[in-house]
């Protein structure tokens, strides 16, 4: 099987052009947190962090996920790097079925596979040179690579992302936030991967520097031929980078689709009430906004039936009881929603 | 003591004799008073004394209970409360001292004492000292059960008792318990419960010259004056008896918070030289010793079975003897309080032999070597050592037991010292002395030369540490003249009452071991008390104090 | 900000680097001045307890009838104990053992504790319940309480100092570990792990390089902290009786001839200086935690 | 919203002049806030917008006198509410005009309540603290307040504990708790930046609803142009502690003049239009210590930057009626000065 | 509350099954028993010293002794102590009031100064106060409690006699009179100070950083934002936050104050717990020592599980239900 991959490698190097070619396939995948708790510390329940969540990603193209804070949104793109282990479902990468491997195997497929964190101070060790921290995953893949070689390629990847030649030898603390990000995503691209999950990468930032940071991100997928899984919380920061959204509420995708009609016809009411809620910067033009009621429910014990039911503004008796399926009502359009058809 | 440092010597001497001949008739005494008697250990609390096991608790006890008898200087037992004549060593009739009063009110009587022995007889009776009225005639069959009363006790009336032992033995009168148990206050108390009945722990009452008022457990017993004691009202309202740790003792005695003390040696010095305060002594009865194993005892036959090569020459063990500056080492580690000895007896004792009579081992390294040299002791390998006769390597391993007292290891360091400086190789071992008594009594291979001390009492038959068939020989010493001797003076029919015979013949075995060796006698300790001067009518001698009903404070 | 020129041959350009966050704590930690002098006094207590045999030729357990109890002078700097010994020189000796006991004890506790605690905290699950249990297990034995119990059992048999260290450390190791693990909990939270897992490192990997190092300071502090409590806990054993055998010298050993009345009131040389010496270097110790932690404090990093 | 022109004319409710507050850094004192002046009429919403760290906090520290002791202090300028002046009032004369009338909401509603005091103790101990009431009185007042801000459920709420509460809920309270002394001006400094869209437009809701109900006034703090176009009437830009640009909401939207806030509303993606590449601004705010002392701050993100820039330090002129902006593109008399300089 | 109490209880019984084998083998493997020693050949004589320990049952097999020793252990009898003779109950039951006077009132004192100090120092750090409240910290922190007894005696006790320096009360007093009180007070206090120093010194630092650091919380700020106070604000608000980790210290300070009070008791001649644990070391006393070492254990796990408790009482974060 390695050498198909090494193959491959060797193959990917002049880039592809983009075709239509499924890279990511994620079917009802489910991530539970077990709940400890009494004097033995024994699970007690579980938090339904991701539950059930489907959609395939092609190759170049960007998948945007957007929700409220705890919909599980981080929960899933961890759990599609498997870096968490899934409960159910199953994660289908490059035509391999990834959700079982374990151990080297798996990280020989890491490589392909990389993500840019939401926290630019966190995910970067305090205790590193800049230099070693994105060359580490170079060394982990190629350890006999000469450590020349390595230098000379990760100076250029510094370079890449915008940062100084002398930054190589500087400490993450000397970096302001966006700098920091930039080295985040220095380290993901080191290896070259086909899959990127940038998880919230901007919403640490300030809206001056979010948007260099996005620029940067942009121009990477071209210049890399990267896959993109977008995570953000900000809808119009989502809308700017992505082909497809996907809404998430409660560990359910709710509603999946292409950016526009999204935006521009969204069906589940959800997604409607998401969408009104972002204010625009456009003093004139007045907004209906459809304000919701009450918080997202624990996912600890989520309601039965549709997950939105208790917030819902339109919300029949039915949607108590009926936990609907996400379905393809248009074409490349898929919600769920009992009350759309 | 004194004031001035010029005439130290003087008046250092002065209080030695003001303090054994003081009768009280030089200080002006106060009516009344309190004095507060400090005890550097907690008491066990076990205040009778058919069940204390501590000398605290003896201290305590000797203040407000009276023993029938009492001893004089020599140890020699004396009348008290009772009076006795005998005229076989067998049979003995006691006469009580009439209008003797209990703290309780109650009259003492020889039922008290009955009672007593009765008490110690029954098979319940879990405290050590059943031994002391087992040789009473009937003690045995009461104590199987046999028996409702002892036999050998016979009561004439209400003050006189004769009492019949099993057989004729020179000691049976000082083996006997001499101490009655009122009857009152022991009233429905089992013989099995006695020991933590209140009427031991906590309202224990006597027939002393003071009461116990309160008992704080493990801290201090407060006690009242007796007004009814049988010799005359005490002088003092009130003794207050305090546990102090030794880490305050001197600041305790200098500030006046505690007007009497018993006091270690190392600080005698000290407290001397407070104005404040008088230093009493008073021969002691116990002596410390370098001992030897000479072979191993099984404890089952009762003999020892083996013997060891390492120490059995005579002369080593004298040399050594002769290279310990004991003058030296008593003044370093004793401040001088405590005196050569070189018996197995204390000076103070009546059977004690004259040191004219007995080698008396002086510091002599020079005559040390000599006889090492003569019994082939010498340097061979020219280590700065002595090899053994067969020339092995011969190294003298000392044990010494350890507390938390920093001053044993450096006084056992100095007599390996002093043992080097004749070419005796010595090591030093410092063992837990728990552990310590464990080796010693079970011959721990590891044990090869070791300290020890005994303490003596009253009954000079010195048996139970000497005979060759006694556990307690640690030096696992065989000698059939000296098993002899010691048997011969407990013999009615050699000694009969005749005294002076019987110390003769302790005075030859006391020259055999003297001679033999087999443990180097080193000091026998001093009993030193601090005493504040403001404290009268109290002395002190080898018996322990007088009668607390003379002692008095000044103004 | 010192530079540290780098002209290798890769790069041939002057690069500035960095402090690492160590050379920047190591450098803050120079300027404590406290922390210094603590050092300092540290550092010249131990040297010369170490080197004591070097610096005075003296058998220390000699008893010296004819020089006991004497005070200070040219010749005895410090006076002589009771049984003549020079007191200067035992407390150098004293200083050694004590030292090494403390360090010892500090040494073992903190890598059995470090030990326990990263593998409980990094593995989790059974591996952390077991070894939690176990510790939990071993906290319940009061320190104090159970070296005397234990050295009344050992002592005489093993004798003296190794037996110590043993027994203290045994028992003292379970805050250690459980610190750690927390502490590695959640450091083990922190995106960072997360990163080096994704990027393919391997877990031995993941905790030499990433997790220990941050958990170094809170380790390196702990053990100054540890080091203080052990020398009190020796000399506080010692003290009671209970501690280093009476032969051997160490400063609660000295300190605990002033049990003896005498000596406490009237002979102050005896045990003042190891009581001061003691004290200042508890002192010395707590500064230069303090200046540990100050200078590895990462908020004053940025 | 309500009528806007109708306050142009009023007296001002709270008045700002030539502000600086510095703090202490390394032993040297940097202003965070750079003589700053604006007003504040009644029933007005005035937003402040900038980047983090650009001195929108310490700004509203300053009004409320609320900075940090010892390392905070307000250098120059004069707070004026209601014709008082604030900085001279002393702690005790403070303690009357805070939360009574002026109220402040903060950023983090999780942090912002005392974790170990119920929700009715501390929205009573606002009451307490300016009104002889008793306790029982305050207690409905309490639940009053709490079902104004729409949480369902008072009565049970004021008995629980922060920790039991949602982010939203816990910013409800925050809101209850600063409008329960029916204050003239409320000061939100970025109310809504942790929480969700959904949960935000709760709070902007309600807000703008007891903006009118109350008739207050409200100073919004945010770094979200989006919530400045809907919610306020005048805003203020700020940046290194200076105000760049001050206009009511739709001149500022429509035609923004400092190269800055132009940057900043091109640098933002929108939901209502498709742009490829987004404008950006190079580099970060410098901070205090590094801030240049003469001349424009922006000067080194700036890309319309000239010489004189470095040079000239700009004052905030009126570019156009109430239009205040701060840049030296539109200041006339700049070469005059500068050749008079040299 | 009440369940997870319960739970948290029987969660001990195990732990403390464990815990009763390993003290019952270290009382095993020590060296001599309590009928060694120095002894008396005019008190005891060898057979009867035989005759005891076969009566003590030391001559029994092992596993017979421990669990004749364990399931009297679990019906409250603890033996016989063979030093004084009485019941090993009633012996700690005489000691115990004793060390329980001097733990509270080493608490008190600790708590009590360590409020004053902490707010203070809190309340105005940096100051010279706050420096001079530091110092003696760092003193407290250092000074072992032996060295400090030790000087305490000398200075109070000898050079001043304001306290003092033995025993726990003045037996002359009558019991339960008011001077009796006074008295054990006036006993107590010395002894008190010196076990309560280090947690002095160390809650007091606590307390003070505690206070800084809550001064600069949101929620201060937000309190201060509506015109409270700034006496009200320390007093109520910071003090409420940082004496919740104070007071489940308190279930810690159990364990230090007991294994602390053995040095303290030895020096101050104050009869207690520790006193009777040293002297049941010392004289082979096993049954009080097996008891205490027990006893000390159960109080380790007692202390964290009120610790536990109190922080779910106190705290309304955790508050269990
Ligand atoms: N390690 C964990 N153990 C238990 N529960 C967890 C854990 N991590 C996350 N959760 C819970 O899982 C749910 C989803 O968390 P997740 O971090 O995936 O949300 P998110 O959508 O990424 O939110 P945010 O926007 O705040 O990052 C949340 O309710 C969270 O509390
Ligand atoms: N306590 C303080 N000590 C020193 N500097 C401070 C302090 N508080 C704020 N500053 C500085 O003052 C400047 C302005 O800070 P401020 O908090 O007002 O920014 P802000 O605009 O509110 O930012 P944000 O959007 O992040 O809240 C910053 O440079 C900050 O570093
Ligand atoms: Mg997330
Ligand atoms: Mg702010
Ligand atoms: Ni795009």
């Amino acid at each position: 099987m390695s050498n198909v991959v090494d193959i491959q490698h060797k193959e990917q190097s002049p880039p592809l052009p983009t075709n239509h070619e499924t890279l990511l396939e994620v079917k009802d995948l489910k991530t539970y947190y077990p709940v400890k708790g009494g004097f033995f510390r024994r699970t007690v329940g579980h938090v339904k962090a991701v539950d059930g969540v489907s959609f395939t990603l092609k190759k170049g193209e960007t998948l945007g996920l957007v929700g409220e804070s705890g919909c599980g949104k981080s929960t899933a793109g961890r759990t599609i790097l498997k870096l968490l282990k899934p409960t159910g479902g199953s994660i289908v990468f490059n035509g391999e079925d990834i959700t079982k491997i374990r151990g080297g195997r798996l990280r020989e497929r890491r490589k392909d596979f990389q993500m840019v964190f939401q926290d630019p101070y966190a995910s970067l060790n305090p205790m590193q040179m800049v230099g070693d921290i994105v060359s580490e995953p170079i060394k982990n893949y190629y350890p006999r690579k000469k450590a020349k070689e390595i230098k000379q390629e990760v100076m250029e990847l510094l370079n890449r992302v915008g940062l100084p030649d002398d930054a190589y030898y500087k400490y993450a603390h000397e970096f302001s936030g966006g700098q920091r990000q930039r080295i985040g995503i220095a380290r993901a691209l080191a290896l070259k991967p086909k899959l990127i999950i940038a998880d919230e990468p901007v919403s640490a930032l300030d809206v001056s520097v979010q948007s260099q940071v996005l620029n940067l991100l942009n121009e990477l997928q071209d210049d890399f031929n990267l896959t993109y899984l977008f995570i953000a919380h900000d809808l119009s920061v989502v809308k700017h980078m992505s082909d497809k959204i996907g809404i998430m509420y409660l560990g359910h995708i709710v509603e999946i689709a292409d950016k526009k009609s999204i935006y521009e016809e969204p069906l589940h009411p959800y997604t409607q009430a998401l969408i009104s809620a972002v204010p625009e910067p456009n003093p004139k033009k007045k907004k209906e906004r459809i304000v919701l009621e009450g918080d997202v429910p624990s996912p600890e014990n989520p309601p039965s039936g549709c997950p939105f039911h208790t917030r819902c503004p339109v919300a029949v008796d039915k949607c108590s009881t009926i936990k609907p399926e996400l379905k393809e009502v248009k074409p490349g359009r898929q919600v769920a929603c009992i009350l759309v058809d | 003591a004194c004031s001035n440092g010029e005439d130290e010597a003087g008046a250092a001497e002065d209080d030695k004799k003001e303090t054994e001949g003081n009768e009280g008739g030089e200080k002006a005494a106060q009516e009344g008073g309190t004095i507060v008697y400090a005890l550097d250990a907690a008491p066990e609390g076990l205040f009778h004394w058919n069940w204390y096991g501590i000398q605290t608790d003896a201290e305590v006890l000797g203040l407000f209970d009276d023993n029938l008898i009492t001893f004089d200087e020599e140890l020699k037992p004396q009348p008290n409360i009772a009076s006795w004549e005998t005229e076989d060593n067998k049979v003995f009739t006691f006469k009580f001292q009439e209008g003797v009063k209990w703290h309780n009110g109650d009259e003492l009587t020889v039922h008290d004492w009955v009672f007593s022995l009765e008490t110690l007889a029954h098979p319940d009776y879990e405290g050590p000292r059943y031994t002391n009225v087992q040789t009473v005639e009937g003690a045995e069959a009461f104590r199987n059960g046999e028996a409702d009363s002892i036999s050998g006790l016979e009561v004439i009336n209400d003050y006189e008792i004769k009492i019949t032992f099993d057989k004729a033995r020179v000691n049976n009168l000082l083996n006997l318990w001499t101490y009655p148990m009122n009857r009152k206050a022991f009233e429905g108390i089992e013989v099995a419960d006695m020991e933590g009945s209140d009427p031991v722990r906590r309202t224990p009452i006597g027939t002393g010259p003071f009461k116990v008022n309160k008992v704080v457990s493990g801290e201090s017993v407060e006690l009242v004056a007796n007004e009814d004691y049988w010799q005359g009202k005490p002088k003092l309202d009130k003794i207050i008896i305090k546990v102090v740790d030794s880490t305050a003792v001197t600041g305790a005695l200098q500030n006046g918070d505690i007007d009497v003390v018993s006091v270690h040696p190392t600080i005698g010095k000290d407290v001397e030289a407070m104005e404040n305060v008088d230093l009493v002594t008073a021969p002691g009865l116990s002596y410390y010793y370098v001992g030897f194993k000479l072979g191993k005892f099984d404890n089952e036959k009762k003999e020892v079975v083996e013997q060891k090569e390492k120490y059995a020459d005579k002369k080593l063990r004298q040399a050594m003897m002769h290279s310990i500056n004991r003058e030296e080492w008593i003044e370093a580690f004793f401040g001088g309080y405590g005196d050569v000895v070189n018996r197995p007896v204390p000076t103070a004792h009546w059977i004690a032999a004259d040191n004219d009579d007995l080698n008396t081992y002086p510091y002599d390294p020079e005559k040390a070597k000599e006889i090492l040299d003569e019994a082939g002791y010498v340097d061979t390998n020219d280590d700065g050592f002595r090899e053994d006769p067969n020339g092995d390597e011969f190294v003298v391993n000392f044990s010494h037991y350890a507390t938390g007292n920093p001053t044993f290891e450096s006084r056992a360091k100095a007599l390996t010292q002093y043992w080097e400086e004749v070419g005796l190789k010595s090591t030093l071992e410092m063992i837990e002395v728990n552990q310590y008594y464990d080796m010693v009594e079970k011959d721990n291979e590891n044990m090869e030369a070791f300290f020890g001390g005994w303490g003596y009492g009253a009954d000079p038959d010195p048996s139970g540490l000497w005979k060759s068939d006694q556990l307690w020989n640690y030096p696992r010493w065989v000698n059939e003249e000296s098993d002899q001797l010691l048997e011969d003076a407990l013999d009615v029919e050699i000694v009969g009452t005749d005294e002076a015979k019987r110390k003769e013949l302790y005075v030859k075995w006391q020259q055999i071991v003297n001679e033999e060796l087999p443990m180097l006698f080193i000091t026998e300790l001093q009993e030193i008390y601090g005493m504040n001067k403001r404290v009268g009518g109290l002395t002190l001698d080898v018996s322990g104090f007088n009668s607390a009903h003379e002692w008095f404070v000044t103004e | 900000m010192a530079e540290v020129i780098n002209d290798t041959s890769i790069t041939k350009i002057k690069v500035q680097k960095s402090l690492s966050p160590w050379a920047v704590a190591r450098r803050k930690f120079l300027r404590n001045k406290l922390a210094m002098v603590s050092l300092f006094f540290l550092m010249t207590v131990s040297i010369l307890s170490f080197l004591a045999p070097y610096i005075t030729t003296a058998d220390i357990t000699r008893v010296n009838i004819g020089s006991m109890s004497l005070t200070p002078s040219s010749e005895h700097w410090f006076g002589t104990d009771k049984s003549g010994r020079d007191v200067f020189t035992r407390l150098l000796y004293g200083g050694r053992v004590s030292l090494l006991v403390g360090i010892s004890c500090t040494l073992l506790i903190i890598t059995f504790g470090t030990l326990i605690g990263a593998l409980a905290g990094f593995f989790g699950g059974i591996v952390d319940a077991l070894l939690m249990r176990f510790t939990d297990f071993i906290l319940n034995f009061p320190l104090l309480v159970f070296v005397i119990v234990l050295n009344a059992v050992f002592f005489g048999k093993l004798g003296g100092v190794p037996v110590l260290i043993a027994v203290i450390s045994v028992l003292g190791w379970g805050g250690v570990a459980r610190l750690v693990r927390s502490k590695i909990l959640s450091e083990k939270e922190n995106e960072y792990i997360l990163a080096a897992i994704s990027i393919g490192s391997r877990p031995a990997k993941v905790i030499m390089k990433h997790l220990l190092p941050n958990v170094l300071s809170t380790i390196i502090v702990q053990a100054t902290l540890t080091f203080a409590a052990m020398i009190v806990v020796e000399s506080g054993l010692s003290y009671l009786g209970f501690g280093v055998p009476a032969e051997t010298p160490s400063w609660g050993n000295m300190l605990a001839a002033s049990r003896e009345p005498d000596v406490l009131q009237n002979m102050p040389w005896i045990w003042i200086p190891p009581a001061l010496t003691l004290v200042i270097t508890i002192l010395s110790i707590n500064f230069i935690g303090e200046g540990i932690k100050d200078a590895l404090n990462p908020k004053s990093l940025r | 919203m309500n009528n806007f022109t109708d306050l142009q004319s009023q007296p001002p409710l709270l008045e700002v002049n030539n502000l600086e507050t510095a703090f202490e850094i390394d032993g040297e004192w940097h202003n965070a806030v750079d003589n700053v002046s604006f007003q504040v009429k009644p029933k007005q919403v005035i937003g402040v917008v900038g980047e983090s760290g650009c001195g929108k906090s310490v700004m509203s520290l300053s009004i409320m006198k609320l900075l940090p002791k010892g390392i905070g202090k307000i250098r120059n300028g004069d707070i004026k509410f209601n014709g008082i002046n604030l900085e001279k009032l002393n702690d005790k004369e403070m303690n009357k005009v805070r939360g009574k009338d002026i109220a402040m909401i903060f950023q983090e509603p999780m942090t912002s309540l005392n974790p170990v005091f119920t929700i009715g103790f501390q929205l009573s101990e606002s009451l307490h603290n300016h009104f002889n009431i008793s306790k029982k009185d305050a207690r409905k007042k309490v639940i009053h307040l709490l079902d104004k801000v729409g949480i369902s459920r008072p009565e049970k709420v004021v008995d629980e504990y922060p920790h039991q509460l949602s982010g939203g809920m816990r910013q409800r309270v925050m809101i209850a708790m600063a409008i329960a002394c029916e204050p003239k001006l409320l000061i939100a400094d970025e109310p809504t930046t942790a929480l969700d869209v959904t949960v935000q437009a709760q709070i902007l809701e309600l807000l703008q609803e007891l903006q009118t109900t109350n008739d207050m006034s409200i100073i919004l703090i945010t770094h979200d142009l989006g919530v400045v176009a809907e919610s306020c009437h005048e805003v203020i830009v700020m940046y290194a502690g200076e105000v760049v640009e001050q206009t009511d909401v739709v001149t500022l939207f429509e035609s923004p003049k400092h190269p800055y806030t132009q940057l900043l509303m091109q640098s933002i993606p929108r939901m209502d239009q498709e742009e490829e590449v987004l404008a950006s601004i190079e580099g970060i705010v410098p901070s205090l210590k590094n801030m240049p002392r003469q001349g424009c701050k922006f000067v080194d993100r700036c890309p319309k930057a000239m010489d004189e820039c470095r040079s000239i330090t700009p004052q905030l002129r009126e570019s156009s009626p109430g239009h205040g902006v701060k840049c030296l593109l539109y200041e006339t008399s700049w070469e005059q000065e500068g050749m008079k300089a040299k | 509350m009440l369940k997870y109490t319960l739970r948290r209880i029987l969660g001990m019984i195990p732990m403390l099954l464990l815990i009763s084998i390993v003290v019952f083998s270290l009382a095993l493997s020590m060296p001599g028993d309590p009928f060694g020693g120095e002894i008396d050949p005019n008190n005891t004589d060898p057979q009867y010293i035989e005759e005891m320990r076969e009566k003590a049952g030391l001559n029994d097999p092992v596993h017979v002794q421990y669990g004749r020793w364990i399931s009297n252990f679990m019906q409250g009898d603890f033996g016989e102590s063979t030093r004084y003779k009485m019941p090993v109950a009633e012996l700690i039951g005489e000691r115990m009031p004793n060390t329980l006077f001097l733990g509270i009132t080493s608490l008190v004192i600790t708590y009590i100064l360590a409020f004053v100090m902490g707010m203070y120092a809190g309340r105005k750090p940096y100051t010279t106060a706050d420096n001079l409240i530091g110092g003696v910290n760092y003193l407290g922190l250092a000074v072992p409690s032996y060295i400090a007894g030790v000087f305490a005696i000398y200075f109070f006790s000898f050079k001043l006699g304001w306290f003092p320096f033995s025993g726990s009360v003045d037996i002359t007093l009558q019991n339960g009179s008011f001077e009796y009180y006074l008295s054990r007070l006036h006993h107590v206090f010395l002894p008190a100070i010196v076990l309560g120093a280090l947690g002095t010194a160390s809650y007091t630092q606590f307390l003070r950083n505690d206070i800084i650091e809550s001064s600069r919380k949101d929620y201060v700020r937000t309190a201060r934002a509506k015109g409270t106070p700034e006496t009200k604000i320390y007093n109520k608000h910071i003090l409420r936050n940082s004496i919740i980790p104070l007071i489940t210290f308190l279930g810690f300070d159990i364990v230090t104050l007991i294994s602390g009070a053995i040095i303290t008791e030895a020096i101050f001649t104050y009869p207690g717990i520790g006193q009777l644990f040293l002297d049941s070391i010392n004289n082979r006393d096993y049954p009080v020592m097996m008891t205490l070492t027990m006893m000390f254990s159960f109080l380790v796990l007692f202390g964290n599980m009120i610790a536990d408790l109190l922080y779910g009482i106190v705290d309304p974060r955790i508050r269990v239900d």
